[in-house]
């Protein structure tokens, strides 16, 4: 296995009274696509937005690149690759394509790659550059999942974390994203991916990680995870 | 309901409020304790709207102050008692709200506090510019019609003994709310009023009723103070600073619950006599009740009582 | 060091005690420290402080043989008359006011009022020329002023003898004073068949007069009677001057009295005020200074000239303690008794108050004059234009 | 006929200032859901600034419209850190009353060192006569750099990053902070931009009336009227808001006494709330 981005330890979270997280552990290799499967309610997201720092961690360790960054607030992570594509895409919806996109390159370092970067993504998203001074509020589902995926690539992401890509999409618009992120994979961008779409994910994926109730459940290469018989136990949450 | 402890406690202490001044005579101490019974009125009431329905009203004085000139219109244009009078002008202040309300109760949150902002100014120029209310110079009392109370010296001790009474009303009021179905679907609205919608709390109805009894009791205080005092203006009777201070009040005792504004505005109020008065502070009484306010909302969010309530939990059993 | 601390405690109750209070005439009264009549009420205290500076370095007043010092006790009543009363209450009370003076304007005076009255206490109303507040049944209450009903009367006449059909504005303040005096001069102008261009009030916080000017502009005024107090009468001064506005007579209450009306520039000339009082009167007084010496006293002081605020409170003390020497005692009932009987020329003027149970303790002695701003050897001067045997220089018209 | 043209020109002139006061209050608004009520308190700020720098250091009056852009975004970046960053995404009442805690600390700093007498502050601009009527020198620099201001905030929100960053903030925090954007700076600096802006509006209200600590409140109640009339968080909105106000106080002078303009205006403030909760400008914002 080649160089660990990413490794999550014993990671814990919560909110308010109510603990979510019982320590987490993950590992994400460079150049892979991984995927972190479980039920409604397992505790996906959250672990997501501790990783990243949307949310604040009780416990545990999440090391990045070889640096520990566990404390670091979520635009510090950003800055450094470890950029969050959240879940209902989360864009700024008066403001226009473009400017959605600039925002994503906002840390020093993306700045720097702005104009390289924003021809990259215009290529592989051309509908975007076709609506690029139109306002993101007024797109389609597809569209705007397309958006924020762009968005998090201008951040120039040594990892780019996904929540929940197909949500609320047509099967079709799910069939082109995952398209575009198996062209992603090809040209080198490492991925942790959070999917509903249990057999979407563990296609795409190299490895997989299975949570239930916010404890890890199983995990392995994801053609032995998808066919081992306790993922349907933990998909409905036994 | 009567069996409860607390409502005993409440009844006993309004009784020493009341006979303290009296039997030590101290007239100073008196004044003091008048101006805080006032104010306790007003955030008692105001808790009605900010703790349990959620409601930020920075208008609260524009009812104080209507009871006011509505309780001093009747007493010397019509020659009215000034009991009744000051019952008239509650009630009278209070369908006014009713009204009011189902109009600016539509508004949520910040938007609600500016309207009721706007409502106050509007009405405190209409006042201005009504001549049979004394337009900018209000209404002067003549000190025969302190007769009726025995004179000006005594009036001042039976004005006191009734804003202790409502002031004893609004607690027991408070109480009873709270403890009330209708108290409950408020305290519901202040959590979620969309959810308390949904669960069939008639939302629109008991906003408008909240914010209809919040104004009756401050109405009548309003009525007997400005009695006592002899002149109602404009200027002192809808002054939206006071308005503010009471809200202040409200958060320093405990927002929501039923004691800590009676003591917020207590305390408050004692401690800007206190700075008022003492020769060293006097310069900076602003500064130092701002820089304690500031404090209490940072560090202190529930008030007094709410920190009370959280540092010892059984607390909230025997006080609510 | 604890016993050090102990001693310093115990010598400071000595001080504070009894034995030293006897001695002392205690007078209590507030003060606008803060606030929007923080300006003309600090005047006024200033003016109280200087006399009791004065009476104390003489030895004190003189009751029955005895010496008292004069001890002043006051409190900040931030301009609003919500916190009046209890004031009021607490220097009766607590601080054991034997005599009052009022606070400063006219609705603080009345709130005053009604403590004063309720513990039968002496007060004398400086700064409270609203008459309607001796019409309520007050049987303490003495006022130095000449009343509200005056202010303006001056005015008018002196507007006349320059222009016999004025076409007038009022422009005034929506207090309880600057209404009465606008009301009784409007009144009075009506009667004469005077035309009335513009009658509007205003706010005491309105800074943007543009709206009333343009307004009187169209009405073709060209007199203005009117103003409120100090912040406000300096605002509209400034601005009709800067608009332009064709009014070649100007009257204002209050504001450009102050010396700090000066600071306006060109702004201010040809402004005038109904004055209480001005340094160039030249009263013969029957006792206490005379208005060079309140004057020179006052200036050195305070590094002001002394306007007719000041000059009011130096002279509430003075004729509280004529009464009080008077009576030979500081019982309240008998020096109101001096009071109800005095008729006496200071270097304030003339004070003599009503005996009529309608309108007890109404001014009925004192007159007013009539100030304007002038240029001279290029200052700024305040000169008497009206009444004409009291006059310094001419009107500008 | 005349008269009201003349009144109207000068509602105009005075709403810009209005338009920009509330330029201020609808920024912090709008940006982090705070209202800030200390925002009377800033404007009074600026009316100070002006007097010591004119009055103590002798500048010229329009040299302190820079000076006051800078030290109030300081001052406000400041305040921020004090009393209002532990405010954001509490409950609205909280950042209320921790504002209003701050301006009643202003208001009580400004009374002790300065009373509350009124100050004055000449400034000499030639002025314009037409038909009997002045408009003066003062009134119209303040309008022209209001618009001016208020132009050079339309260009940094919409044309430079920082000010796409306040937007971004604007609508949709998490967002934000997810795309590498320091969230809690670019609050921190709107708030300071928004008191900038609210120093500004007092400079220049200086330059044109007298003033006293208290003269805030006022300005305070207007630009509420004008932020409910503008929309939130909208500049352009603001000055139009402002301009509609001026416009409103203008054209009602005529015909009713000035002293019930204060009913239309605070009837009108309630009217709109309740009729229009968006802002009759809004174009933004869902």
């Amino acid at each position: 296995m080649s160089e660990i981005l990413l490794q999550v330890e014993g990671l814990e979270a919560g909110y308010g009274d109510v603990q979510v997280l019982w320590g987490i552990s993950l590992k994400v290799a460079r150049g892979t696509m991984t995927t972190l499967l479980g039920a409604n309610g397992a505790g996906k997201t959250t672990s997501l937005r501790a990783i990243t720092g949307a949310m604040c961690p009780r416990g545990g360790k999440v090391v990045f690149a070889g640096e520990d960054v566990t404390w670091l607030p979520a635009h510090a992570k950003a800055a450094r690759g470890l950029v969050l594509v959240p879940e209902g895409r989360q864009l700024f919806n008066n403001m226009s394509v473009e400017e959605n996109l600039e925002m994503g390159a906002y840390s020093r370092r993306a700045r720097q790659h702005f104009r390289q970067q924003l021809d990259h993504v215009y290529t592989m998203f051309p509908r975007l550059k076709e609506r690029r001074n139109q306002k993101s509020g007024t797109f389609s589902g597809g569209e705007q999942q397309m958006l924020a995926i762009a968005r998090g690539l201008m951040a120039m992401p040594e990892i780019l974390i996904i929540d929940e890509l197909s949500l609320g999409l047509a099967p079709v618009v799910v069939q082109q994203l995952a398209e575009t992120l198996k062209g992603l994979k090809a040209s080198g961008v490492t991925v942790l991916l959070v999917e509903q779409n249990l057999h979407l994910a563990l296609a795409l994926s190299d490895y997989a990680y299975v949570i239930a109730e916010g404890r890890p459940f199983l995990e392995g290469p994801s053609a032995e995870v998808a066919a081992k018989p306790e993922i349907r136990q933990a998909y409905l949450g036994l | 309901m009567w069996r409860r402890p607390f409502l005993w406690f409440i009844v006993a202490a309004a009784l020493v409020y009341a006979l303290y001044p009296y039997f030590t005579d101290d007239v100073g101490m008196r004044e003091s304790l008048l101006l805080a019974a006032v104010y306790i009125i007003l955030a008692s009431n105001l808790n009605l709207m900010i703790g349990y329905a959620g409601y930020v009203n920075f208008g609260n004085i524009v009812f104080f102050g209507l009871g006011g000139y509505i309780c001093l219109y009747l007493v010397t244009a019509l020659h009215w008692h000034v009991i009744p009078a000051a019952l008239t002008g509650g009630a009278a202040v209070s369908a006014l709200a009713l009204l009011f309300g189902l109009g600016i109760l539509r508004l949520r949150g910040a938007f609600f506090a500016l309207a009721t902002i706007g409502v106050n100014q509007a009405i405190q120029q209409l006042v201005v510019n009504f001549e049979p209310w004394g337009g900018a110079t209000g209404i002067y009392l003549s000190l025969d019609a302190y007769g009726p109370l025995g004179g000006p010296m005594q009036a001042l001790w039976t004005t006191y003994l009734m804003i202790v009474a409502v002031t004893t009303a609004s607690l027991l009021a408070s109480y009873a709310i709270r403890h009330s179905k209708f108290g409950l679907g408020l305290l519901a609205i202040g959590q979620n009023e969309d959810a308390a919608s949904v669960l069939g709390v008639p939302t629109p109805r008991y906003k408008a009723m909240v914010y209809s009894a919040s104004a009756f009791l401050p109405a009548v205080a309003g009525g007997l103070y400005f009695f006592k005092s002899g002149i109602i203006e404009p200027s002192s009777a809808f002054n939206l600073q006071t308005s503010i201070e009471a809200i202040v009040m409200v958060m320093l005792g405990g927002s929501g619950t039923i004691l800590g504004p009676a003591l917020g505005a207590f305390l408050y109020e004692e401690l800007r006599g206190f700075l008022l008065t003492a020769q060293s502070f006097s310069q900076f009484q602003l500064v130092i009740a701002g820089a304690l306010l500031l404090l209490i909302v940072q560090f202190v969010p529930g008030g007094l009582l709410g920190w009370v309530h959280q540092r010892w939990p059984r607390t909230r059993r025997w006080l609510e | 060091m604890r016993k050090a601390f102990y001693l310093l405690a115990a010598s400071m109750l000595f001080a504070a005690s009894p034995a030293f209070a006897q001695d002392t005439i205690t007078i209590g009264f507030t003060a606008s420290q803060t606030g929007a009549l923080n300006n003309d009420s600090t005047a006024q205290m200033r003016g109280i402080e200087l006399w009791r500076d004065d009476v104390n370095g003489k030895g004190g007043i003189k009751v029955g043989g005895k010496s008292y010092n004069i001890k002043l006790v006051t409190y900040d009543d931030e301009s609003q008359n919500t916190r009046v009363q209890q004031l009021y209450t607490r220097l009766i009370t607590q601080d054991k006011a034997q005599f009052l003076i009022s606070p400063y304007s006219s609705g603080l005076v009345a709130t005053a009022a009604i403590i004063s009255e309720q513990y039968g206490k002496v007060m004398i109303t400086t700064g409270g020329a609203l008459e309607k507040t001796y019409k309520l049944g007050n049987k303490n209450l003495f006022q130095l002023y000449t009343g509200s009903s005056q202010y303006l009367t001056g005015a008018l006449q002196a507007l006349k003898e320059k222009n016999p059909k004025p076409h007038i504005a009022f422009v005034y303040e929506d207090d309880p004073f600057s209404k009465a005096v606008v009301q009784a001069v409007r009144d009075t102008a009506k009667k004469r068949g005077d035309v009335v261009a513009a009658d509007e009030s205003y706010a005491g916080s309105t800074t943007d007069f543009s709206p009333v000017i343009n307004k009187m502009i169209s009405a073709k005024a060209d007199a203005l009677l009117g103003g409120g107090h100090y912040a406000d009468g300096a605002t509209l001064a400034r601005q009709l001057h800067e608009q332009k506005a064709a009014v070649k007579w100007v009257t204002l209450l209050v504001a450009p009295d102050s010396q700090k009306f000066a600071e306006l520039g060109d702004s201010a000339i040809g402004i005038s005020v109904p004055s209480q009082w001005e340094p160039q009167a030249a009263f013969k007084p029957d006792f206490g200074p005379t208005v060079a010496a309140f004057t020179q006293a006052f200036t050195d002081k305070y590094k002001i000239a002394p306007a007719y605020h000041a000059a009011g409170g130096y002279a509430a003390g003075l004729i509280l303690q004529h009464a009080i020497e008077k009576a030979g005692s500081t019982d309240p009932v008998q020096v109101a008794a001096q009071l109800n009987a005095m008729d006496v020329t200071t270097f304030f003027g003339r004070t003599k108050f009503s005996n009529d149970s309608k309108e007890h303790g109404l001014q009925v002695g004192h007159d007013m004059v009539l100030a304007q701003w002038q240029k001279k050897d290029g200052k700024l001067v305040k000169e008497v234009i009206w009444p004409k045997a009291a006059k310094t220089a001419d009107a500008l018209y | 006929m005349i008269g009201i043209l003349a009144s109207v020109i000068d509602g105009i002139l005075i709403g810009a200032v209005y338009g920009l006061a509330a330029m201020g209050l609808t920024l912090i608004w709008g940006v982090m859901n705070v209202i800030n009520l200390a925002h009377g308190a800033i404007v009074v700020v600026g009316m100070f600034v002006l007097y010591m720098l004119v009055s103590a250091l002798g500048l010229p009056a329009y040299g302190a419209v820079p000076v006051m852009i800078v030290l109030g975004f300081v001052i406000g970046i400041g305040l921020y850190w004090i009393g209002v960053h532990r405010m954001i995404g509490r409950p609205e009442l909280m950042s209320l009353l921790s504002t209003f805690a701050l301006n009643m600390v202003l208001i009580g700093l400004g009374t002790a060192w300065w009373t509350t007498s009124p100050y004055n502050v000449q400034v000499n601009m030639p002025s314009v006569s037409w038909r009997g009527y002045t408009f003066t020198g003062t009134h119209i620099t303040a309008a022209a750099l209001a618009v001016v201001i208020a132009g050079l905030l339309y260009l940094l929100l919409y044309h430079t990053r920082i000010g796409k960053a306040v937007r971004a903030v604007a609508t949709n925090r998490e967002a934000a902070e997810l795309c590498g954007i320091p969230t809690t700076q670019v609050l921190a600096m709107a708030f300071g931009l928004g008191v900038a802006l609210a120093g500004v509006s007092g400079t220049l209200i200086a330059t044109m009336f007298p003033f006293t600590v208290l003269s805030g409140e006022a300005y305070q109640l207007k630009s509420f009227v004008v932020t409910v009339l503008g929309g939130l968080g909208n500049p352009a909105g603001a000055l139009m808001g402002g301009i509609a106000l001026g416009l409103i106080e203008g054209l009602a002078t005529p015909f009713m006494p000035v002293s019930w303009i204060p009913i239309v205006e605070f009837g009108l403030f309630v009217f709109c709330l309740i009729a229009f909760p968006r802002g009759i400008f809004s174009f933004t914002k869902a």
